[in-house]
Parts: C-alpha cells; structure tokens; sequence
C-alpha cells in the first residue's frame, strides 16, 4: 500500500471514530471532541491525497487545511462557552431533549 | 521508501487511530481531551511525513495547543463552576 | 464588479467598525445597509443589460483563483437579502432601541446584534456570490458562526444555539469532506471547472452524498429539521426573520447550484423523486407541528419547515422537459415570496411579544384592538404563506401546481394542496385569536412604530411579488437557462 | 473505554451509519488515480508574480486570498459569539503560582514572541507565516494569562478591541484599496505585493493572538480605562 492511501485511510478512521461519537454521546464537551477528531480525519484525507504525485505535496489543499484549521478551532472555542451556558443553566452539559 | 519507514508510517497510523478512539470514548473526560491533545501533536509528526510541514507548525499550535488549551479551561470551568461569575455588571 | 466585492467588503468594514464604536452601532448598520441598497441595484441593473458576470477575484483566473458569479438567480436573492435586510436593520433600531425589552435590554445584547448581523449579511452575499465550491464551505461557515451568536443574544437560547452550532458544523464537515473527494478528482474547486470534467465515478457520488447531506442538515429538510424549530423561535425577532427568510434559503441556494452545475450530470431521477417527497414529508410534517404548536414564534417557525418542503418539490420536477422550467419559476418565486411573508411574520409576532410579554396563540386576544398595523402584517403575510391570490405565493405554487400536472406527476399536486390547506389551518388559528376584542387591559407596552410598519413593509412585499412579477421575472432570465450554469466566460 | 448508557436505537442507528460512510469513503478513496498533480504546475508557474517564495503563502494570501479574508472573518466572528454571550470568567481563584511556573514564563515569553515574528518571517519563503505564528503568540498569551494575568491585565478598550479587529480590517481595507486602485478586489499591484502580504500578515498574526488569547478566558473583558 502506497503512502498516501495508508494515511487517507487512517484519516478516514479517524472521520468514523469521531462521527460515531458524535451520534452516541450526549455529553457536550464530548460531542465537541468528536467533532474535532471528525475534522482531524477530514484534514488528514486532505493532505494524504494531495500527495499523490511524487514530487513535492499539491500546495492547494494544505492551504484549504490551513484555513479549515483556523474555522474549525473558532468554532470550537465559541462551542466550548455556549456548553458551559448550558451547564449553568441546566445543571447539565447535556441538551435538555436529550437527556433520557 | 525504507522498511523503516513503512514501520513508522505503520506505527504512527495505528497510535493516531487508538489516540483517537481514547479522545472519543475514553472512561475519564480528562483522559479523553488529555488524548486529544496527544492526537494533536502526533499528527503534528504525520504532516511531517506527508511533507506538509505548513500544517505541522499549525496543528502543533493550534490543534494540540490552542484547542487543548481550550478545552482544559472548558473543563475547568464546568468541573468549578462556583468560583466562576467574578462580576457580573456589563460593560459595553 | 466593484458592486460584487462591496457587497461583501462593505457590511464586513461595517460589522467591525460597530464593534470598535459600539455608541454608533445603529448609524454604522443603516450607513450599510443604505450603502449594500446601492450596491446591489448597481448590480442588478449592470447584469440586467451586460448579461451574467464572472469576475476572477484578485485577478488569478480559476482554477488558481477564485471565481465570483452573478446570473439571474444570484440578483433576485441578493435583491431578497437586501430588501429583507433593509427592513430587519430598521426593525432592529427599534427592537434594540430605547425602550427595548426582555433580553434585548441587556446592553450587550444590544451591542452585539449589529456587528454579528452585518458579519452575516457579508456571508450572505459572498455565499450568493461563490462560484468556487470551498469558497462556499468559507461562506457556510461565517453564515453559522454568525448566526449562532446572534441567536446567543437571547439568554433562554443558548440551548438552541448549541445545538444549532453542533448541527451546523456537522453539516459543514460533511460538505468539506466532499469537496476534498472533488477536488483530488478534478484538482479544481471551481463550478464550471467542475462541471465540465464530472464524470459518473465512485468518489464523484460519495461527494456528491457528502456535500448535497451537509447542505440538506443546514437547509432543514425532513427528517433533518429537528434542530430549526428551537432555533427560530427562541432567537430574538429579528434573528428569527432573518434565520428564516435568508439563512435557510442560503443552504438551498447552494444546493441549487450544486445540483444545476457539477453535479448536473450525476442526478439520478430516483434522488430527485426521494428529495421531492422528503419535501412533502417536511410539508404535512411540518403543518401539522404549526397547527399544534403552543407558542406564535413556534406556529411560525414550524410553518418554515413546511415552506422549505415546497422548495425541494422542484427537484422530481426538474428533469421533465415540459413541467421543469414552469417548476423553476415556481420554485424561484416561492423562495423569494416566502422571504418577505416569513420575515414579515416573525416580525410581526415580535412585535405581539414585545407587546403582551408573551405569545401564547391562545391568549392572542386584543392585539387586533392594541396593534392592527402589526395584525395587517399577520394577515398579509398568512395570505402569501397559505398561497392565497394575488400574493407571491400564490404565484409560486400555481405555478408547481401547473408543473406537476404537466409532467404528469399529479402526486405533488395533491401534496400542494393538502399543503395549502393546512397553511390556511393554521393561519386562521392565529388570526382568529388575535382579532378577538378584550375588555380592558392595556398592552405593556406598544411597540415603536418602526417596528410595527417594517413588518407590514416586507408582509405588503410578499403581496407585490404576485402583482408586480414582471421586473423580477426579466431579471431571472438573465444568465443560462433555469439557472444553469453558464459559469465559464465562453471556453 | 466507552461506557455511558445508551439506548439500543441510538446505537443501532449509529453503527448503520457508520459503518455505511466508512465504506462509502473507503471505495471512493480506493477509486481515486494514484497520481495528480492537482495546481501544483500552476502554483510553481506564477509563485514569480505572487510577492512570496513559498507556496503555501502564496496560495493563502495571493491566489486565494479572498478565502483567508473570508476566514479571519470567522475567527472574529466566533470572538463576537463569545463576547456578547456574557462577561470574563475567572476560572481558579488564584492564577498558577510557584518559582518553576515563574521561572518559565519570564524565559518562554520572550522567547516565544521572538519566535513569532522569525515564524512569521519565514512565511514569505518557507514553511510559516500569520496562522502559525499567531497561535504561537497566543500559546505565550495563555501561558501568560495562566501564570501572571496581571502582565497582560486584559481590558476592554476602545485600543484593545482596535488590536482585536486589525488583522480583518487591514485585510478588508487592503481588498478594498485594491478594488479602487486595479478594479479588482485583492489584486495586488505585482511590485508591492509583497509588502502588502506581509502588511496584512503582521496584521493578522497580532489579531489571531489576541482573538485565540480572549477565546481562551472564555468571555469578554471588563471595562477598563478609556473606553
């Protein structure tokens, strides 16, 4: 197996590992984590198949990583505050309608 | 490529991965993000090996750091929430 | 061309000076909205003689560069965006003003809707404007983040908002990971690049799935809506208008675009026919839901999901060659009418909470004494929602009506018109609460009257798109055909 | 490992959906050709006209520079979100203390600011540049922030929002002057383009550490003098 593809599919992994738990937890800073390995694994599947020539990495997706990184890394800090509304509001890091 | 390096690229993949499935699901919410933070910082170590050494700066800092950063104090703040509300009075 | 990239430069510039003078705010938001107001009838007027525009952004031609494109389609939402924008940015003066109430009153609030606002007005347009699909996924995420935090405002949201975020960065990764998949096939992301090389192949449709399922979470398709209800009803008046009338519309524009441009070519009959009866689902689905619902906001919020049905009846429609374009205009005039109308009608019943303290439908009584203006707005804008003549919406579903019996597909019929039913349902509810007389009791307070009138100014829009169709229907002929994408200059 | 209770539908729903796009990925990841040169030609070919030497720069902040103005925008964006939802809290009664602790951050801290801007120099040429070099400040903002808050006694200030939104709004006015100045937003007169990236650079690195710095304290700042 070539290099790129071993990584693509980790990458991949991590997509999955991440997207199953975002559907099981309900816990949010744990959904949030999720989320942020689901994005890890998106990234990753970026990078591996922009190296697919043999010369130097494709310069395009590494910069759409680069700006994926930064939104991805805003919106998790903007997440993180809104679940600590929630715990002092509900007593819970858990969404209300969820919690069964 | 090496056998070295096909073993490298073997190993490092298998660790992200079980990283990973520790940020996601382990026992201890603060060994989850403690994992994550790890997560980010080998995967510093794989951007290297897909020569995007660009990212690699990114993800060590933002990735591993910022965002671990992050979600320790988010886990502080829910885990101490009585010596938080230091004034409440609004500002413009 | 400069009128493109002002419509984005400009509510951003604005956006960050009403964050560093916040005192000024309010001037800051009507200087820009007055100003987008120029730069979008410069627009319209510039494609309406010289035909679509494409401008290579910084001036590398894709696919280095990004691509900026403006047809027909673009013009009329831009033109919807800014009316709708116009008039919440008037309503918000009052609402975040002197006097304001509830939450609204707490300063930071009050701070904080103009810059947020005009950040997602900016993305607004540039999502309108992207013709580069990362370029979009940017776009969908300043639009989300936005939007969040301006749901945020309201302190009994914050639920709502998280929720909102985690569905909406669901919904953007999903979509990033497809345009990763396109462009390891293609090494573009640019539209037109994309459609002239998309081929039926593996990673083709897997992106397709993944970008058309990130698009279908964000626009509140059926069984995906949970998320909308709680969103919209709990944000604050203008937030609502806005999340209702332009947010969700912007993930379904995208959707079109997608659908009429790369993925042209890999759209199976059988996702179009899928696509159209999760619409119907969405319709009865979310009728019923209005016809229930305790709360106004909630009645209208729920009358969305069922609108955004009616939007996605175009896809089974779309391929038949006599029914497609009479379906494409219907579609095009139901997702501008219901614009105006919802945006009219969140206002609307704002101004009835602002009122009473509270907008329980079944205590509704006396706001036709206390607030006829703002019951006028109700009613004209339940009129274009129902699909009652001459409004626009009415328009828009005769003319799906028209398609789906033309190209033989009676079964949307019926759903049009079990749909148009359960809107008149549950309109007729609310009216008929609300022109109740009660003895007594004056109202907390009367809304100022700017509020009161912009609603009835984007309800009496609603009405107008039916009457006065002629303009905007020349302006949606410019470009390809049914707004397909004529997206490169002539290759 | 695992271990909250969940409900049998709950699982059974994610395990259909996860093992479905897992596959899916799987077979179109394998479908992909084995070679694709993707921009890369393109990139090489104008990087002479882009005002930079390296091509990850060139790409974020000359041929797709509108996407990284659109992306700042975000990052504010999200501040926004988190400064209006409410005020500044402190998250341990008392900041970290000790000989080690203060050791370290009166070392790290300028090294880490020194660090920053060769970081952000080396964008131009090799791998570097605002994104990296403004999380590194910020690295050196948190630490700060942790161990002795009072040296960077956060404030808001007409000036401290001013540093909060330069990077976007150098960025918007530079998009905006060369709209003017060319006819096309962001289109950088070839000569000056590269002190116009570094202008907007420089910009946004102190703006990114600022924003990611505030992010982390997790609410906006109290009033502070001149505002």
């Amino acid at each position: 197996m070539s290099q790129y593809l071993w990584y693509a599919l980790v990458g991949t992994g991590l997509f999955s590992i991440g997207l199953l738990g975002l559907i099981l937890h309900r816990h949010l800073l744990r959904r949030m984590l999720a989320l942020n390995v689901m994005s890890t694994g998106v990234f990753m599947i970026f990078v591996a198949l922009a190296n697919r020539n043999s010369a130097l990495p494709d310069p395009v997706p590494l910069a759409m990583v680069l700006t994926g990184l930064v939104v991805s890394v805003s919106a998790t800090a903007l997440g993180l505050v809104l679940i600590e509304k929630v715990q002092r509001q509900h007593g819970t890091p858990v969404l209300p309608e969820d919690d069964a | 490529m090496t056998l070295m390096e096909y073993l490298f690229d073997g190993l490092l993949g298998i660790t992200l991965i079980w990283l990973a499935a520790r940020a996601v699901f382990a026992q201890s919410l603060f060994g989850a993000i403690l994992s994550f933070i790890g997560l980010g910082m080998l995967m510093a170590l794989a951007w290297v090996r897909l020569s995007a050494p660009d990212v690699a700066l990114a993800e060590a800092a933002l990735g591993g750091g910022v965002t671990g950063a992050l979600l320790l104090a988010a886990y502080n703040r829910l885990h101490h929430p009585t010596s938080n509300q230091m004034n409440q009075q609004d500002g413009h | 061309m400069n009128a493109m990239a002002s419509l984005v430069l400009l509510p951003l510039l604005g956006a960050f000076i009403a964050f560093l003078i916040p005192r000024y705010g309010r001037h800051i938001g009507i200087l820009s909205a007055l100003l987008i107001l120029f730069a979008t009838l410069s627009l319209a007027q510039q494609i309406s003689t010289d035909g679509p525009l494409r401008m290579a952004v910084g001036g590398w031609q894709a696919p280095l560069g990004i691509a900026l494109y403006v047809d027909g389609l673009t013009a009329l939402l831009l033109c919807l965006t800014t009316t709708v924008g116009l008039g919440v940015s008037l309503y918000a003066l009052g609402y975040f003003g002197e006097g304001a109430t509830g939450e609204a009153r707490k300063k930071h609030a009050l701070s904080g809707w103009w810059p947020l606002w005009l950040l997602l007005w900016a993305a607004l347009n540039a999502l309108f404007l992207a013709a580069d699909v990362f370029n979009l996924y940017v776009t969908l995420e300043l639009l989300g983040l936005a939007a969040v935090g301006l749901v945020a405002l309201e302190a009994q949201a914050v639920v709502a908002a998280t929720r909102y975020l985690l569905v909406g960065l669901l919904g953007s990764m999903l979509y990033l990971l497809g345009v990763g998949l396109l462009y390891a096939l293609y090494g573009t992301v640019d539209m037109s690049g994309l459609a002239s090389n998309m081929r039926a192949e593996p990673a083709a449709w897997v992106a397709m799935a993944l970008m058309s399922g990130g698009l279908l979470l964000k626009a509140a398709l059926f069984p995906l809506h949970f998320w909308l209800p709680p969103a919209h009803a709990n944000a604050p008046a203008p937030v609502s208008a806005v999340l209702s009338a332009l947010v969700v519309k912007a993930a379904f524009y995208a959707l079109l675009r997608l659908w009429l441009g790369p993925f042209e070519p890999l759209a199976p009959a059988l996702a179009g026919q899928l696509i159209g009866f999760l619409g119907a689902c969405a319709i009865i689905w979310g009728s019923l839901q209005a016809l229930m619902a305790p709360r106004l906001k909630l009645v209208v919020a729920y009358s969305t999901v069922a609108q955004i049905g009616y939007l996605f009846l175009w896809f089974p429609l779309a391929d038949s060659p006599t029914g497609g374009a009479i379906a494409w205009y219907g579609v095009v005039w139901l997702a501008l009418s219901h614009g105006l109308a919802k945006a009219g009608l969140f206002l609307a019943a704002g101004n009835i909470l602002h009122a009473s303290g509270h907008d329980r439908v079944t205590d509704l009584a006396g706001v036709g004494q206390h607030l006829p203006v703002t019951l006028f707005a109700v009613g004209l804008s339940c009129a274009s929602i129902m699909g009652l003549p001459p409004s626009g919406g009415f328009v828009g579903k005769w003319l799906l009506l028209n398609a789906a019996f033309v190209s033989g597909q009676w079964w949307w019929a019926v759903v049009l018109l079990v749909g148009g039913v359960m809107a008149a349902a549950y309109s007729f509810r609310v009216l008929l609460h609300a022109f109740r007389n009660k003895e007594s009791q004056h109202p907390h307070h009367i809304p100022h009257p700017i509020m009161e009138w912009s609603a009835l100014a984007l309800a009496v829009g609603a009405i107008l798109l039916g009457v006065l169709s002629a303009q905007p229907l020349e302006l949606l002929e410019v470009g390809a055909s049914m707004g397909k994408l004529a997206l490169s200059e002539a290759p | 490992m695992v271990i909250e209770r969940y409900r049998p539908f709950t699982v059974m729903v994610a395990v259909v959906v996860v093992t479905v796009s897992t596959l899916l990925l799987v077979w179109a990841i394998g479908s992909l050709p084995p070679e694709s040169p993707g921009l890369s030609a393109q990139v090489s070919a104008n990087l002479i006209n882009s005002g930079v030497q390296a091509e990850v720069t060139a790409v974020l902040l000359n041929f797709r520079g509108y996407d990284t103005l659109l992306e700042v925008s975000v990052l504010l964006t999200a501040l926004l979100g988190v400064w209006y939802l409410g005020p500044f809290h402190i998250t341990s009664d008392t900041p970290v203390r000790g000989l080690v602790m203060d050791n370290m951050v009166r070392f790290l801290t300028p090294v880490m600011i020194l660090v920053t801007g060769y970081v952000l120099w080396l964008g131009s040429h090799a791998a570097g540049g605002a994104f990296q070099a403004g999380a590194l400040l910020a690295g050196a903002g948190v630490l700060v922030q942790v161990v002795r808050p009072e040296w960077l006694a956060l404030r808001d200030s007409r000036t401290f929002r001013g540093l909060l939104i330069a990077g976007p709004a150098v960025f918007v006015l530079v998009a905006a002057g060369m709209m003017l100045l060319s006819g096309s937003m962001l289109e950088y007169p070839r000569e000056h383009a590269g002190s116009l990236i570094l202008l907007i650079e420089a910009a946004s690195t102190l703006s990114i550490a600022a924003i990611l710095t505030m992010l982390f304290t997790g609410g906006r700042p109290h009033p502070g003098a001149g505002n």
